[in-house]
């Protein structure tokens, strides 16, 4: 294979997002007639690899070359026209536009005031869909199209349009068994045809099904790059982890006490189904299982942002009805959301501001903001989670992710809560910053707070968690202690049951 | 049956059910209402709206909104009306009277084009870009005309008798040219691919460019249409009115339009509507206007209904479509 | 650098406005309902010769839009200018009292020009109108009673249902028809209003057709009304059996009388009004003409003019008639 | 952004470095405002050596100050991240139902109470169809204001309405030399600026408008606060309407008209950002001053309307491009 021109040549790529590096100095060829696997942690850095291929982002550093010649991929357009394509981890889509539209939608050739050859395009998508073994009617709207089905358009869009390099985001996540199939027949056609299929997963058995090399990312580095015979899983979850779990052990072994929060019976159609745990003060709680299990969503009902339709949520031992976040405050509740840059901060205004915003009582007893009050407490949430800023005056978009991410803590902590609900703390942040964080959650379950903690990061929960609860698809798989916790353990009861592996 | 329903089932249908029902009610009352020379009546309100509507359609499909079109018809109209009033001589070459209607439009284009550059080049919001422009270019339309109002006489008579005379049925020319102009909307937004693009920007704004559509040309087009539409819209005032003034013509325009628009079902939200929708949701404020001096209703409360209408078709959308909340904040990406 | 230019600019303005205010001549100006209104354009020409051959400073301002309040600010400025007189042709009967109270505090001579303060006559000096209205409605009559033969039904396209002048000529019409025998067989069926906009004007005038389908004539006493009417009518091809008259300008109607859609319809002299404002003006100012109702004055070209009841003054006795004969004689 | 500085080798900056204390103070959108208000000022005096008379200014500023008032609320609506574009047909409303009411006898302030109560219900029907049926405030207080405005001539069709001679006049009452109006419109926004600059509720609108969902997670109850918001600018707008009654002596139902553009103007040449989150009571007050300044100085030089129009359309263009290019470049 290494005798041929490597379809894609990338040197040293970087980047860097609002002051963090989330991608260093990569070196990566890709061959024509390979399924090349992109492996890594989330937030390691192989989405945004893939994406600057695409041209959804431009490198920060480095260079491109296409069957060696040099190119610079400036928007998905280009990346379009170089016969690259980019199959989103979400679809993307026009609800509100047909099947067969979505289909062939911004293709590279489309002229402005060319006819749309609706005949020929509702065909062509029929034919699509035959090849890959779905039953949609391509004349419908996309809207009201279950995941699994835009999935498989947006799959469908990557081969009408004849791409050499396909990259799947994790396509598989949403695709039952039949169309996992489907769809590795599919691909291995493709690079049967000598095309450059780019597949980035979770799950080793698909990778090994399906993949001819392997690339691991950790923290934003290319670790490694070799044939997947060469590595056994253990070498795989070594590199993609890269440092012994015992790195993360909370030191301090907290006393367990009674119930804080007690769930039973939550439901909301659709979205979860009779969800039931108890977190014990003092006790930390993982909640695992894939993204879209279901997760966030019981962190939200909880904290009353989207309430539940039904069943019941008792704090300290007594029944309560949450239908706004401001109630659950009231009752010690705390919710770190997953998606910071929209649910977290207030991008604009000052750090201050941003820690103090949970408590206008603090601050304000009286309805008038008392200036120095506030700055007392900022300065001492500053110190105390030692928030790295030039001044609590400026806006908390010019800190670094993990120092935001500090500040929201802080302003949680300034409501001293009894319940602390952390949804992907560590998402985005730096390495040495993450640290930071696992002993915090240690020492705040020591004070005697109940915590609950949402983690895709599997060595995050086994290391920090007395017990971890498992969601898939709405529902809770498993409760598993923390002696009995393995990585595989948790896999196996967040991933779909009905759900075999692939050949 | 599944087609029968799927029919029942658009907004479309809605729309005509309700200009049937209105129709009815006011013919029980006012049963000359009922006749041919109401509809022609009806007809004959409706084009200079009908047209401005079919681009106002498209900006609001492409979730931007443009408040100027009553200036631009305006300014469009008076560019016209002041050839015809000066008759320049171009060297012994009279002026042909047609002459206004492609200058017209492509003032209105120019216009339209400068609201999409500010609203694309600087990211800022189509409804306050176009509430500036609505003043500016009202402004613009006293000044070139020293705030004179161009009189009938100077309006040639061919381009008036596009309102009166007519090539076939008694049917004036307006009334086609307005049906055309919605014809070739349909067939733009339905059967070239821009006019799919329209769709896919409003329906999607961020995956957009993801998908290769360039948005900026996209909208900048849009809003060329829109402004070269309010320009034929302004010739064709002179036409049927026989006169522009500075201070009225098309003045007020813009809530006629939006509500026409509305209430054709078009989504505010983006991404959704027909023209046949636009038509009909013309055709049943035209409804509205003939009926009430009918019916002895004053004019002083067409406004409040004009209103009324378009609360409920907000209303109506809403319920329709319970779908994400799309304000001002979500256009600003 | 900047600042220091203005200040300068600043202080060369001030003593040049200083040295003008040392012999001024009469400051004139005429306050119009809104620009873009081509009836104003024929009343300002007035003032504006008036002004030429007396020796007197004139100047026309109006607001964008005909809305009640808009001609404040317009005031407000003019008495800040120090004008000595101002003429305004008033976009509300009242909503200007207080702001014409102050001008006249600060001796200012205040005259409604074309329009008055119906029933608030006190807060100006005099009003100039073209003919005395109360004679508007029977001329109107008359003359749609002429063109339909004294017999049928006849209807009132108006303006706003509350603008004075309008209602003023109304109630004069519908006096003439009950009390003269001569229009007894005369039938007013409907009195509409058209809110001086040609699209609402035209919908009521179709209206008006479709309800009363026997309809003989149309009186519409505004300029918009007449020609929107005339429009339906001469786009309907029913110009003998619907006669369409009223007040209308000529430079509007031309067309109309022309291809016969409109045999005849009147109006007076805009141009006069503004001729008659400036000579009074200045008579009241140096003392020549005493603002006293029953006193008299000459005009040139218009003769001797009386102050009627409530300081008003006419320039003309009859409404012109314009028909297919004269209308190309008139010029506005 | 930081592309300048030397990269670090392992991790990612923690901070951008503070901006100066200078420049937090003085590049922001209000300097651009009062430095416009200055050149105004100069600028107007240029053009006419009428213009720079403070009492002619104050007594220009009553004109705009019930304006001026509801825009200082506006802003607050603005700054949490809606609009509303109906508190001018809300001023024309509520005051033709006072008018209306107490020419049929209801006593005076039983008529006010109605009238803002009535300010308040427009509020409400706003708030409950932005917040409650959860549709864009732009597209919803576009129908409001064509229906608030459309009853208004219901209630009051063309006709104004008269208010007895004793409430006429608010603006003649002088504080201190000051007109009352001005005087109303300093107070409110004083307290409107201590309100949004130093309680926890002006803290939250900030919240909110920066990023509601956010704000929601941080437990501040964003709907209530926005409903205050539209329930505050009902009430105001009535007050104006009531005071503009007061002023005019008289109520139609066009009273305000178009005053919407004028109160966006006054928030946006504050500096107030269009999508919420920014802006100060400051700014607005500032604006207010340069948007009279720059409209009477045009009057009072007799600038002909029409180039009004341009200026004040041009200015909403380049104050939000100004005020999106110095948030863009100051606060990332």
């Amino acid at each position: 294979m290494a005798e041929t021109v490597p379809l894609v040549r990338a040197r040293g790529i970087g980047k860097e997002f609002a002051a963090v590096d989330v991608l260093r100095d990569v070196d990566l060829d890709l061959f024509p007639g390979e399924i090349h696997a992109l492996l890594g942690e989330n937030g390691a850095g192989k989405s945004t690899f893939a994406k600057i291929l695409a041209g959804v982002h431009r490198p920060s550093t480095g260079t491109l070359e296409l069957n060696g010649k040099p190119v610079e991929v400036t928007s998905p357009i280009v990346a379009q026209k170089l016969g690259i394509t980019l199959i989103h981890q979400e679809p993307i889509s026009f609800p509100d536009l047909s099947v067969a539209e979505n289909l062939v939608l911004g293709r590279a050739d489309e002229r402005w005031f060319s006819r749309v050859p609706w005949a020929e395009m509702t065909g062509e998508a029929r034919r699509l869909m035959d090849l890959l073994g779905v039953k949609i009617d391509v004349t419908r709207q996309m809207r009201g199209l279950s995941i699994a089905d835009q999935q498989m358009v947006e799959i469908a869009r990557a081969l009408a349009s004849d791409s050499r390099l396909i990259i799947m985001d994790e396509p598989t996540a949403p695709l039952t068994p039949k169309e996992v199939e489907t769809l590795f027949g599919i691909a291995r056609r493709l690079r049967d045809e000598g095309r450059t299929i780019i597949f980035i997963s979770h799950r080793l058995e698909e990778v090994r099904a399906l993949c001819d090399r392997v690339t691991i990312f950790r923290d934003g580095n290319k670790i490694a790059t070799d044939t997947i015979g060469n590595l056994t899983d253990a070498d795989i979850i070594r590199l993609m982890i890269g440092r012994p779990l015992k790195e993360y052990m909370h030191k301090t072994r907290s006393q367990i006490g009674e119930a804080a929060l007690r769930v039973e019976g939550l439901t909301l159609p659709g979205v979860f189904n009779d969800v039931s745990f108890t977190v014990r003060k003092g006790e930390i709680v993982g909640l695992g299982g894939l993204v879209g299990a279901g997760r966030t969503d019981v962190a939200r009902a909880i904290f009353g942002v989207a309430p539940a339709a039904s069943g019941t949520v008792e704090v300290d031992g007594k029944r309560v009805t949450i239908a706004d976040p401001s109630q659950a405050i009231a009752l010690g509740l705390a919710f770190v959301p997953e998606d910071r840059a929209v649910a977290g901060i207030f991008r604009t205004l000052s750090v201050e501001q941003n820690i103090s915003a949970a408590v206008p009582d603090q601050i304000a007893p009286s309805g008038f903001i008392r200036r120095s009050v506030e700055k007392l407490l900022a300065e001492d949430a500053v110190r105390k989670l030692s928030i790295r800023l030039a001044s609590l005056r400026q806006p908390i978009g010019e800190l670094s992710g993990g120092n935001q991410q500090k500040a929201i803590l802080a302003r949680w902590l300034l409501t001293n809560p009894s319940v602390l609900i952390l949804d992907e703390p560590t998402r985005g942040i730096d390495i040495g910053v993450k640290a930071e964080f696992y002993d915090m959650i240690g020492e705040l379950a020591a004070s005697g707070r109940a915590i609950l903690l949402i983690s895709s990061e599997l060595p995050e929960l086994l290391a920090l968690c007395d017990r971890i609860l498992v969601m898939s698809e709405g529902r809770q798989t498993a409760d598993i202690p923390r002696s009995a916790a393995t990585q595989e353990a948790i896999m196996h009861a967040a991933v779909p049951q009905v759900r075999g592996v692939a050949a | 049956m599944n087609a029968l329903r799927s029919i029942l089932l658009r907004r479309e249908a809605g729309i005509a059910v309700m200009i049937v029902l209105f129709c009815l009610a006011v013919g029980a009352f006012k049963p000359q209402f009922l006749t041919l020379d109401q509809l022609r009546i009806i007809l004959l309100l409706t084009p200079l709206i009908m047209i401005a509507a079919m681009g106002q359609m498209m900006v609001i499909v492409a979730r931007h909104v443009d408040l100027s079109i009553g200036s631009i018809l305006g300014f469009s109209a008076m560019v016209s009306g002041m050839l015809y009033r000066f008759d320049i001589d171009w060297f012994g070459f009279d002026v042909p009277w047609w002459t206004g209607i492609p200058l017209s439009i492509a003032v209105g284009a120019v216009l339209g084009l400068i609201n999409g550059l500010l609203i694309q080049l600087f990211r800022l919001p189509a409804i306050i870009v176009t509430l500036g422009t609505l003043s500016l270019y009202r402004g613009m339309t006293f000044i070139i005309s020293n705030a004179k109002q161009i009189d009938r006489q100077w309006i040639p008579s061919e381009l008036k008798g596009l309102s009166q005379t007519s090539p076939i049925l008694g049917i004036p020319w307006i009334i086609f040219i307005a049906f055309g102009v919605a014809l070739l909307a349909y067939v733009f937004l339905n059967h070239t691919r821009v006019g799919r693009q329209i769709y896919a920007i409003g329906s999607n704004p961020t995956a957009a460019p993801l998908r290769g559509i360039k948005v900026t040309q996209v909208t900048l087009l849009v809003f060329t249409i829109s402004g070269a539409l309010a320009g034929l819209a302004g010739i064709l005032y002179a036409s049927r009115w026989g006169f522009v003034n500075p201070s009225n013509t098309g003045s007020g325009f813009e809530f006629q339009v939006i509500a026409a628009v509305v209430i054709g079902g078009v989504s505010i939200n983006g991404g959704v509507g027909t023209v046949l929708g636009t038509v009909l949701g013309v055709l049943l404020l035209g409804c509205v206007a003939a009926a009430l001096p009918l019916l002895g209703i004053p004019g002083t409360s067409q406004a409040a209904i004009y209103g009324a209408v378009i609360l409920i078709a907000l209303v109506i959308d809403r319920t329709v479509r319970r779908q994400g909340i799309v304000g001002l904040r979500r256009v600003r990406a | 650098m900047l600042k220091k230019t203005l200040l300068l600019g600043l202080a060369a303005g001030l003593a040049f406005a200083g040295a003008a205010m040392a012999q001024d001549p009469v400051k004139i100006v005429y306050i119009g309902k809104n620009t873009g209104n081509p009836y104003f354009d024929s009343i300002t020409g007035g003032f504006e010769d008036a002004c030429k051959a007396k020796g007197c400073e004139f100047e026309f301002v109006a607001p964008a839009t005909a809305e009640a309040t808009s001609q404040i600010p317009f005031i407000e400025a003019q008495i800040q200018r120090g004008v000595n007189v101002i003429g305004i042709a008033p976009n509300s009967p009242d909503a200007l009292n207080q702001v014409l109270d102050d001008a006249r505090a600060k001796g200012i001579l205040v005259l409604t020009v074309n329009g008055d303060l119906t029933g608030n006559e006190s807060h100006r000096d005099a009003t100039i109108l073209p003919v005395n209205f109360d004679i508007v409605g029977r001329d109107q009559v008359e003359m749609v009673g002429s063109l339909i033969g004294y017999e049928g039904e006849i209807a009132i396209l108006s303006a706003t249902t509350e603008a004075p002048d309008q209602n003023k000529w109304i109630v004069g019409m519908n006096e003439t028809l009950k009390t003269d025998p001569k229009y007894a067989k005369m039938n007013l069926v409907a009195t509409v209003y058209g809110d001086d906009q040609p699209e609402k004007s035209t919908t009521e005038m179709e209206a008006l057709l479709s309800n009363y389908p026997n309809l003989k004539g149309v009186i519409a006493p505004t300029t918009v009304g007449i020609a929107a009417a005339a429009q339906v009518v001469q786009s309907r091809g029913i110009a003998d059996k619907v006669q369409v008259t009223g007040l209308g300008l000529p430079s509007e109607m031309r067309d109309f009388v022309k291809d016969g859609t409109v045999k005849a319809f009147q109006l007076w002299s805009p141009y006069n009004e503004g001729w008659l404002a400036v000579h009074f003006a200045l008579g009241v100012l140096d003392g020549s003409i005493k603002n006293e109702v029953g006193s008299t004055f000459e005009v040139p070209n218009l003769g001797t003019i009386t102050i009627n009841a409530n300081n008003s003054i006419n320039t003309q006795a009859e409404l012109t008639t314009f028909t297919a004969e004269n209308i190309d004689d008139f010029n506005f | 952004m930081s592309t300048l500085e030397t990269p670090a080798p392992t991790s990612g900056h923690d901070a951008a470095p503070a901006r100066p204390r200078w420049q937090v103070v003085l590049v922001r959108p209000e300097t651009m405002t009062l430095i416009l208000l200055i050149l105004g000022i100069f600028a107007g005096g240029l053009l006419s050596p009428f213009f720079l008379d403070i009492s002619y200014i104050l007594r220009s500023f009553t004109l705009y100050s019930e304006f001026a008032m509801v825009a200082l609320v506006l802003t607050m609506v603005i700054i949490a991240g809606e609009i509303d574009l109906s508190p001018a047909a809300n001023m024309a409303l509520s005051a033709c139902i006072f008018a209306w009411l107490q020419q049929a006898g209801v006593p005076i302030p039983a008529a006010v109470a109605v009238g803002l109560a009535s300010g308040l219900a427009m509020g409400a029907l706003n708030a409950f169809m932005v917040i409650g049926l959860q549709l864009p405030s732009i597209i919803v207080t576009i129908g409001t204001l064509t229906l608030y405005r459309g009853l208004a001539q219901v209630i009051a069709g063309d006709k104004s309405i008269r208010v007895p001679e004793w409430f006429i006049g608010i603006d003649k009452i002088m504080v201190a030399g000051i007109p009352l109006p001005v005087v109303l419109f300093v107070v409110v926004a004083l307290v409107l600026g201590i309100v949004l600059g130093g309680t926890i509720f002006g803290r939250q609108i900030y919240q909110v408008g920066t990023s509601e969902v956010a704000a929601r997670h941080a437990g501040i109850r964003a709907a209530r606060i926005k409903l205050v918001l539209f329930l505050l600018v009902g009430l105001v707008a009535a007050t104006a309407g009531i005071m503009t009654a007061s002023r005019l002596g008289s109520v139609r139902y066009d009273l305000g008209l178009g005053g919407e553009l004028q109160m966006v103007l006054m928030a946006m040449l504050g500096g107030t950002y269009i999508f919420g989150g920014r802006g100060t009571i400051l700014g607005t007050f500032l604006a207010a001053w340069l948007l009279v300044i720059v409209s009477t100085g045009m009057i009072v030089a007799n600038v002909l309307p029409a180039v009004q129009l341009v200026v004040l359309g041009a200015l909403l263009i380049v104050s939000i491009i100004a005020t999106n290019f110095i948030y863009s470049r100051t606060q990332r």
